[in-house]
C-alpha cells in the first residue's frame, strides 16, 4: 500500500509550489517535484497584441527575473521587428543583467538558501542567528537593485527598457555612485565568497547532470547554446531542442530535449561550461549541491563586471537617444539568454502588422524540471531508510538548489 | 530717477558676484526644450527671455511635499524646520512677483506660516520685465497685487535698467558699484505696470454660476490638476500623516492640494460639497477672481498664462471672465 | 497661541456612548491651558499620532482644571483609529478656532437648541454654558433627534436636566427596534415634525441648530414657519477642513471660509450663498 | 509592544508585491522587530495557518480553487484583509484575456493536455472576499507599503489616492509626453502615487497603477484621437492592467 505525503507549499521559493513524497508504508519510494501554480497563460495573453507591447507584458512573467525577461522579450522583438539598438543601449542592458543576478543571487543565497544550511526555519530566525549575514545579504541585494533601477528605472518591471532603446540613460554620477559601492562592498563580498565555499554540505553528492548554457556562459546572449557533451544548438532550434511536453503533475512544460538525459541550466552550469580559472578547486564535486558556490562565485564575477561595463560606458559619454525605429520586418524573433536562474528563451512571431501571432518562451526553470526529477529519485536512493521528515527537509534543500522560480516555469 | 544700468556684458560678473549673497535659482531651458527654475549658482546662463517655467517660483516658498511636523513620544509633535540657506530667485517676471506677494499675505502676516516664513526669511527676489504673449493676461485684466522685489531689471537695448526696491536690495547693489553705473535713467514701462492697481467694479459682482459655460467646461476637464499646480497663487493643500516603523514615531506631510478632485470637499461619511466639476470650476474661478476668508475681495489671478498654456485641453478662464462680464452689465 | 504647533494631551477618560460614538474626555494641564476659554460652537483640531488630525467640536464646558470633552463618532481613517486609544494615550490638540455661538446675544433670551444626531456635541456645549447662569436666560428648550433611541447620546443628562425643571426636552427617533417598548419621553417622528405645535415668541427667541446638513433646509423652513427671523437662526457647518485657520483652502462656503467665518453661522449671512445650507 | 502578527502571501501572479517588501532592504530589520510573518511563504517555512492574523496582505488575482480557499481563510482569519498590487486590486496582467474563454487559451498554451488543477477567469479579490483596504502599483511603491505598515502600528488604514499620473507628472516638471510629443501616455486616466515613474524618464505611463476612479474617459479619447490613436488602441492599453476599463 503506497502512501502519499504532501507538502502543502514548499517555502522560500519563488511561487508555488510542493515535494510530493510517497511511501509504501515504511519507505520512501519516489519524489516528485509538482509545481500547481495557477498558469496564466502568457503565451495566449500575448499573442494579438502590438510588437511594441510584449516586452511590457512579457516581463510580468515574474518579478524576481523582470529584467532579464524584459531583455530577452525587446531582444527577441527587435531581431522580428529589424530594430537595431545602440552600443549604449547594449552596454546598458547588460549592466542591468548583471544588476538583476547581482539581486537575485543575493536574495537566494541570504534569505532563501542560508536558512537550510543554518537550519532554522524563517528569516525572523535568522535575523536573530545571523544578524551580520543576514546585513550583509540585505546590502549586496539592494546594490543589485539599484543597479537595476538606475538603468531600468524600477528594480521590478523596469520600464525605462524600450525597444531600441531607453527612455533615460542614467547619468554619469548615479553610474559612479554604483562603482563605488562596489568598490566599498568587495572585501565585504569577498568574505561572503569565503564563508560560502566554505559552509558545510547539507546534501550527500549526487551524480553531475550534463550541462547547458548560452555558448561563453558570460555574453549573456550569444544566439547559441552549448551542453557538456559539447552540442551546440542555434537559438533557431532552440524551441524545438527544448522539446517541450506537459506531464499531469506539473503545471509547467517539461523538456524532453531529443532524447531523455536531463539537463539543467542556471549559475552551476555557466561555471562548469566556462570554469573561470580562479574558481575551479571549489568545484571538483560538479554535482547540484555546489549550486550554492556557484552562486556565490558568480556574484562576485558580476560585480567586476558591472565595474567594467561602467567604465566603458563613462568613457563613452552618455547620451540621450532616441530608442531606434523598425527598419525591415522579418517577422519572427528568438532570443536566447542567461537569466539568472539559467538559460531562457523567448520567440515571437508577428504579422504584417505588427500583430503578435505566436509566442514561446520557455524559462530556466521549466528546463531544470527534469534534472531535479532526476536528482530526487536518486536522493531517495541515497537516503533509502532515512527518517521520512529527514527525506522530506532534504528533498526539499536539494529542490532550492535549483533555486526554482515557479512563476517563471508555470507563466 | 536714479538708477543704475548693467550692461548684457557684465550680466555673467554679476552673476558671479551675486554667489556671495546666497544660491542662485533662475530660468533654465532644459534639453528637452522645457523651462524650469534650477540652480544657477554654478554659473549657468539663465534664460532671460524665456516666456514661462513649468513651475512657478512657489515651489521655492511653499514646497510641493513639506515635513511639517515629526512626532515622538517623548516630545510630541515638533515643527521640523530644515536649515535653510539664503537664495536668490533671479529673473521672475512681474507675475511671479505678484504671486509671490499674494502668497506672503496668505501664508505669512502676523502670525505666519512657520515653513514657510523660515523659508521667505531666505529668499532674495530679483525681477526681470518681459514680454507678454498670446497666454498672458497681466496686460488685460489688471491685478490689485503688486509686483514686489528687491531688485528690478528692465531689459533694455543693450542691458538692464536696475531698480533697488528694499534694503536687501540695496546692499547687493552696493557690492556691484563696479558693475553697475549710476546714471539717471527713465524706467521703462513694463508689463509691471499692470500689477498694483485698483481693480474695475464689475469683477465685484456676483458670479453668474447659472452660465451653460461652466457645465461645458466642466465636461471638458480630465481632473488633471495642471492649472492649480502651476498657478503662482494656488496654496491650498492636504496634510497626511504617516506613522513609522518604530510604532510610536511619525510625520506630518504637507502637499499641494488641488479644488478639482473629489477628496478637496469630501468629509468623512463621503459627503462631497463640490460634487460636479462644474461646482469645482466655480470654486476655482471664485478662489482666483475674488478670494475667500481674509482674502475675500483680493483676485489672485496674476496673469501669467500657464494655467491655459498648459492645460491639455486648451482650458482658459478669461473666456468665462469675459462671458461673466458680459452677463454681469 | 497654538494654532500651528499642537500641544499634547492625554485621553483620561473613556466613555463609549453607543457603538459607533465614543466621549472621551482630554487632560491638558500644563501644557494647554486655553482648554479652558472656547466659546461653545468652537472646534480643535485633535492630532492622532501617526494617523492624522481632524476638526472636532467641543461638547463640554471650558473647565479651569484643563480638561476637554470630544464626543467622536467613528467613521473614517481617524476617528476610526482612535476608537482603540487606551486610556494615557497621548493626542495632539490645536485650537480653539472659528467663531462659536454668540453666547452674549442671548442674554435674556428664550433658547430654542435643535440637534440632529452627533450634532448634540456642539449643542450640548452651548447648553452647558447656558446652564452655568441658568437665570441669564430664559425658557430653554432641547429638540433632539436621532435615528433610534440607543443612538440619542447624552439621553440620562438631559432627562436629568428635564427632571429639575431647567430645560424644556423633545426627543424624537426615527423608528423603534423590533421589540423596543416606546419611552415616553420620546416622540416617533422626524425632527421637523417637533416644531409643528410648537409655540414660541419668536422676537424673544434665538434658535441654535446642528445637525447633518441634509435636515437643515427644513429645519430652518420650520424655524422661520414659527416665525424666528433668519439673523436669529444660528446654524453650524461642517466642511472639510486641514489647517483650521484659513489657509488649506478646503472649507469655503461662498467667500467666506468656514472655519474662520463660520463653523456657526446666521442663516442671514448665508442667504444668496451658494452651498452654504444644502 | 507586541508584536502584530501577518500573513503575506501570494494569488496568480509575479510575486512583485512580495519581492518590493523584501526590497525594503533598509527598513527590513526594523519589520522584523515589530511583526512576526507568521505566514510568509516566500521568505519563510512555516507553512500552516495558525491562529489570527493582525492582517493579511494578499498579492495577485485568483484563478485557481485552492487558491480562493486560501484566501476565505485568510479573511476569516484575519482583522484586515489587504489587496495589494494591480492584480489584488483589479486583476492585472493575468486578466488581460478575461474576455475570452479560458479553455480557448489554455489549448492555444497546452494543446490537448489536461492539467492539474483547472483554472477559472482571474479575480480581483474584492470579488471574493470584503478588503478593507488596497495598495495598487505593477509593482507597488515601496514607500505605500511601508507606509501601509506603520500605519497597522498606529492602528489606521491606508486611504486612496484621487488624483491621476498626471498631477504627480506635473509637479515633477516634466514634458508632457502626449500633448508636446504625441505619446500614448496613460496618465490622466490613470491613479497617481507613484510619483510619474514613467514619464519623469520620458516613457510614457502604460497604466500600471489602474484606472483613476474620476478618470474623464471621453474627454481622454478625444485627445488620444486628436493625438492619432484609435479608441481600440486606446482601450487594448488600458486594459493591460484592468479588464473592467468601459467607456
Ligand atoms: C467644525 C467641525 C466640527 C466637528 N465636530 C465633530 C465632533 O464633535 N465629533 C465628531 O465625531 N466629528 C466632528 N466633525 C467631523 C469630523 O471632523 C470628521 O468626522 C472627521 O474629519 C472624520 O475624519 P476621518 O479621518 O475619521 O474620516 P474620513 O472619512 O477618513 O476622512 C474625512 C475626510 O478627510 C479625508 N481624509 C481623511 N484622512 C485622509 C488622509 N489620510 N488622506 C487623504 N484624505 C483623508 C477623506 O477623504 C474624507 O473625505 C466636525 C467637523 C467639523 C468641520
Ligand atoms: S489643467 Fe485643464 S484639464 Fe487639467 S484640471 Fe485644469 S482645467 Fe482641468
Ligand atoms: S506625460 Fe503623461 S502623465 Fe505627464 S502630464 Fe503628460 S499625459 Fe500626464
Ligand atoms: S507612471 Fe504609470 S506606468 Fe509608470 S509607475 Fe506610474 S502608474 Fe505605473
Amino acid at each position: 500500500m503506497s502512501r502519499v505525503s504532501k507538502v502543502d507549499i514548499l517555502a522560500r521559493v519563488e511561487g508555488h509550489g510542493t515535494v510530493e513524497l510517497v511511501s509504501d508504508g515504511k519507505r520512501v519510494v519516489d519524489a516528485r517535484f509538482l509545481i500547481h501554480e495557477s498558469p496564466r497563460f502568457f503565451e495566449a495573453l500575448l499573442t494579438g497584441r502590438r510588437f511594441d507591447e510584449v516586452a511590457d507584458i512579457a516581463c510580468r512573467i515574474c518579478s524576481i527575473c523582470s529584467t532579464v525577461h524584459k531583455i530577452a522579450a525587446l531582444q527577441a522583438v527587435e531581431q522580428a521587428m529589424g530594430i537595431y539598438i545602440s552600443r549604449q543601449t547594449a552596454l546598458l542592458r547588460e549592466l542591468a543583467l548583471y544588476g538583476g543576478v547581482i539581486e537575485s543571487h543575493a536574495l537566494h543565497i541570504f534569505c532563501l538558501a542560508l536558512p537550510d544550511y543554518l537550519d532554522v526555519k524563517s528569516i525572523n530566525e535568522l535575523s536573530e542567528r545571523e544578524p551580520q549575514k543576514m546585513k550583509t545579504g540585505l546590502k549586496i541585494k539592494k546594490l543589485g537593485n539599484f543597479i537595476q533601477e538606475s538603468v531600468g528605472g524600477r528594480a521590478i518591471h523596469p520600464f525605462n527598457l524600450l525597444l531600441g532603446g531607453v527612455g533615460t540613460p542614467p547619468t554619469p554620477e548615479v553610474l559612479k555612485e554604483i562603482s563605488d559601492q562596489i568598490r566599498i562592498m568587495r572585501s565585504e563580498i569577498s568574505e561572503t565568497i569565503v564563508y560560502a565555499l566554505k559552509l558545510e554540505e547539507i546534501l550527500p553528492p549526487l551524480s553531475p547532470l550534463e550541462q547547458c548554457a548560452v555558448i561563453g556562459s558570460y555574453q549573456f546572449s550569444a544566439g547559441k547554446l552549448m551542453t557538456s557533451t559539447g552540442r551546440v544548438i542555434s537559438a533557431d532550434y532552440g524551441v524545438e531542442w527544448f522539446n517541450e511536453h506537459i506531464e499531469p503533475y506539473s503545471n509547467a512544460k517539461i523538456s524532453r530535449f531529443d532524447g531523455s538525459t536531463p539537463l539543467f541550466v542556471g549559475p552551476l552550469a555557466r561555471i562548469l561550461l566556462s570554469m573561470p580559472p580562479l574558481y575551479s578547486e571549489n568545484f571538483v564535486d560538479r554535482s547540484i549541491r555546489s549550486s550554492l558556490k556557484a552562486r556565490a562565485v558568480e556574484l562576485e564575477l558580476s560585480l567586476e563586471k558591472a565595474e567594467v561595463l561602467i567604465r566603458q560606458l563613462i568613457e563613452a559619454g552618455l547620451k540621450s537617444e532616441q530608442p531606434a525605429v523598425s527598419r525591415s520586418c522579418t517577422t519572427e524573433g528568438v532570443s536566447l539568454i542567461e537569466a539568472p536562474r539559467g538559460t531562457l528563451l523567448h520567440r515571437y512571431r508577428f504579422d504584417t502588422n505588427g500583430i503578435c501571432r505566436a509566442a514561446d518562451i520557455i524559462t530556466p526553470t521549466a528546463i531544470n524540471q527534469s534534472a531535479i526529477a532526476a536528482s530526487l529519485k536518486e536522493l531517495i536512493v541515497l537516503m533509502d531508510g532515512a527518517d521520512y521528515d529527514q527525506i522530506k527537509k532534504t528533498a526539499e534543500i536539494l529542490i532550492r538548489c535549483y533555486d526554482p522560480c515557479i512563476s517563471c516555469a508555470v507563466h | 530717477m536714479l538708477t543704475r544700468f548693467i550692461s548684457d556684458q557684465n550680466l555673467p560678473d554679476f552673476m558671479q558676484k551675486l554667489r556671495k549673497f546666497g544660491g542662485i535659482e533662475g530660468p533654465l531651458r532644459g534639453e528637452d526644450g522645457g523651462v524650469r527654475f534650477g540652480n544657477l549658482s554654478d554659473g549657468t546662463t539663465p534664460d532671460i527671455h524665456a516666456i514661462r517655467t513649468l513651475l512657478p517660483a512657489k515651489k521655492y516658498l511653499f514646497a510641493p511635499e513639506e515635513r511639517l511636523f515629526n512626532y515622538t513620544l517623548q516630545e510630541g509633535y515638533k515643527i521640523l524646520l530644515e536649515d535653510i540657506s539664503p537664495v536668490t530667485l533671479f529673473a521672475l517676471h512681474p507675475c511671479e512677483l505678484a504671486g509671490i506677494n499674494y502668497l506672503d499675505r496668505l501664508l505669512g502676516g502676523d502670525a505666519p506660516d512657520p515653513h514657510y516664513a523660515a523659508r521667505r526669511s531666505q529668499i532674495t527676489l530679483i525681477g526681470i520685465s518681459c514680454l507678454p504673449d498670446e497666454f498672458c493676461s497681466c496686460h488685460i485684466s489688471p491685478s490689485p497685487l503688486q509686483a514686489l522685489s528687491d531688485i528690478f531689471m528692465n531689459i533694455v537695448e543693450g542691458g538692464f535698467v536696475v531698480t533697488v526696491y528694499s534694503s536687501r536690495g540695496k546692499e547687493i547693489m552696493e557690492d556691484m558699484k563696479d558693475l553697475a553705473e549710476e546714471r539717471e535713467l527713465p524706467v521703462p514701462q513694463d508689463a509691471r505696470r499692470f500689477f498694483g492697481v485698483s481693480l474695475p467694479l464689475n469683477v465685484m459682482s456676483e458670479i453668474d454660476t447659472g452660465l451653460p459655460e461652466w457645465q461645458k467646461l466642466a465636461d471638458r476637464c480630465l481632473g488633471c490638476g495642471a492649472c492649480s499646480l502651476c498657478c503662482p497663487t494656488c496654496a491650498c493643500f492636504n496634510i497626511l500623516e504617516f506613522a513609522g516603523l518604530d510604532g510610536v514615531s511619525s510625520e506630518r506631510i504637507r502637499y499641494w492640494d488641488n479644488c478639482l478632485f473629489k477628496s478637496h470637499s469630501m468629509v468623512a461619511g463621503g459627503a462631497v460639497f463640490n460634487k460636479g466639476r462644474a461646482e469645482r470650476f466655480i470654486y476655482r474661478y471664485r478662489h482666483k477672481q475674488r478670494g475667500f476668508g481674509p482674502l475675500r475681495g483680493v483676485p489672485s489671478c496674476v496673469g501669467c498664462g500657464r494655467c491655459r498654456a498648459f492645460c491639455p485641453i486648451g482650458l482658459d478662464l478669461r473666456v468665462l471672465t469675459e462671458l461673466l462680464e458680459r452677463s454681469a452689465v | 497661541m497654538n494654532n500651528i504647533q499642537p500641544l499634547r494631551g492625554e485621553i483620561s477618560i473613556i466613555t463609549r456612548m453607543t457603538a459607533d460614538t465614543t466621549l472621551f474626555t482630554l487632560s491638558t494641564k500644563p501644557e494647554y491651558e486655553v482648554a479652558s476659554s472656547f466659546l461653545p460652537g468652537q472646534f480643535l483640531e485633535l492630532s492622532l499620532p501617526g494617523v492624522g488630525e481632524i476638526p472636532v467640536s467641543y461638547c463640554g464646558f471650558p473647565s479651569n482644571n484643563g480638561t476637554i470633552e470630544l464626543c467622536i463618532r467613528h467613521i473614517g481613517h481617524v476617528t476610526n483609529a482612535i476608537k482603540s486609544s487606551a486610556k494615557g494615550d497621548y493626542v495632539g490638540l490645536r485650537g480653539p478656532f472659528g467663531r462659536g455661538f454668540p453666547i452674549d446675544t442671548y442674554g435674556g433670551m428664550d433658547m430654542l437648541l435643535v440637534a440632529g444626531g452627533l450634532g448634540i456635541a456642539p449643542i450640548r456645549s452651548l447648553l452647558l454654558n447656558l446652564l452655568f447662569v441658568r437665570k441669564r436666560y430664559g425658557r430653554i428648550r432641547v429638540v433632539y433627534a436621532a435615528r433610534a433611541s440607543r443612538l440619542l447620546l447624552f439621553l440620562d443628562e438631559l432627562l436629568d436636566f428635564k427632571k429639575n425643571g431647567i430645560i424644556e426636552l423633545l426627543l424624537a427617533v426615527d423608528s423603534l427596534a423590533v421589540g423596543e417598548k416606546k419611552n415616553p419621553d420620546c416622540r416617533i417622528a422626524l425632527l421637523p415634525a417637533l416644531f409643528e405645535e410648537m409655540k414660541i415668541e419668536p422676537e424673544k427667541t434665538f434658535t441654535a441648530v446642528c445637525g447633518p446638513s441634509v435636515v437643515y433646509p427644513r429645519i430652518i423652513t420650520s424655524l422661520q414657519n414659527l416665525g424666528v427671523s433668519d439673523d436669529r437662526i444660528h446654524i453650524s457647518l461642517e466642511r472639510r477642513m486641514k489647517c483650521g485657520i484659513g489657509r488649506c483652502g478646503h472649507c469655503a462656503i461662498g467667500e467666506y471660509l468656514c472655519c474662520l467665518d463660520g463653523p456657526v453661522f446666521s442663516v442671514a449671512e448665508l442667504s444668496g450663498v451658494e452651498g452654504g445650507i444644502a | 509592544m507586541k508584536k502584530l502578527r501577518l500573513a503575506i502571501t501570494g494569488m496568480t501572479a509575479c510575486s512583485g508585491c512580495q519581492l518590493s517588501l523584501l526590497n525594503c532592504e533598509n527598513e527590513l530589520p526594523d519589520l522584523l522587530e515589530k511583526f512576526d510573518f507568521s505566514f510568509f511563504p516566500l521568505a519563510s517555512s512555516p507553512l500552516d495557518l495558525i491562529g489570527e492574523y493582525d492582517a493579511s496582505i494578499v498579492e495577485g488575482c485568483v484563478s485557481m480553487p485552492h487558491e480562493k480557499k486560501l484566501l476565505l481563510e485568510l479573511r476569516n482569519r484575519s482583522r484586515y484583509l489587504i489587496a495589494v498590487g494591480t492584480c489584488a486590486v483589479f486583476g492585472g496582467v493575468a486578466a488581460l484575456k478575461n474576455d475570452e474563454e479560458r479553455e480557448v487559451l489554455r489549448k492555444q498554451v497546452y494543446g490537448s493536455s489536461s492539467i492539474v488543477e483547472s483554472t477559472f477567469r482571474p479575480l480581483p479579490l474584492n470579488n471574493l472576499v470584503q478588503v478593507d483596504a488596497s495598495i495598487t502599483g505593477c509593482p507597488p511603491e515601496k514607500m505605500e507599503l511601508l507606509r501601509l505598515l506603520g500605519g497597522l502600528l498606529a492602528g489606521a488604514l491606508p486611504v486612496d489616492s484621487d488624483y491621476p499620473v498626471c498631477t504627480e507628472c506635473r509637479i515633477r516638471e516634466n514634458i508632457c509626453l502626449l500633448t508636446e510629443r504625441g505619446e500614448l501616455c496613460l496618465g490622466m486616466l490613470v491613479s497617481g502615487g507613484c510619483h510619474a515613474r514613467c514619464p519623469s524618464m520620458a516613457v510614457p505611463c502604460e497604466g500600471c497603477r489602474g484606472p483613476l476612479p474620476e478618470a474623464n474617459l471621453r474627454e481622454a479619447l478625444r485627445i488620444y484621437a486628436e493625438k492619432g490613436f484609435d479608441r481600440e488602441t486606446v482601450f487594448a492599453r488600458l486594459r493591460r492592467f484592468c479588464p473592467e476599463w468601459r467607456l
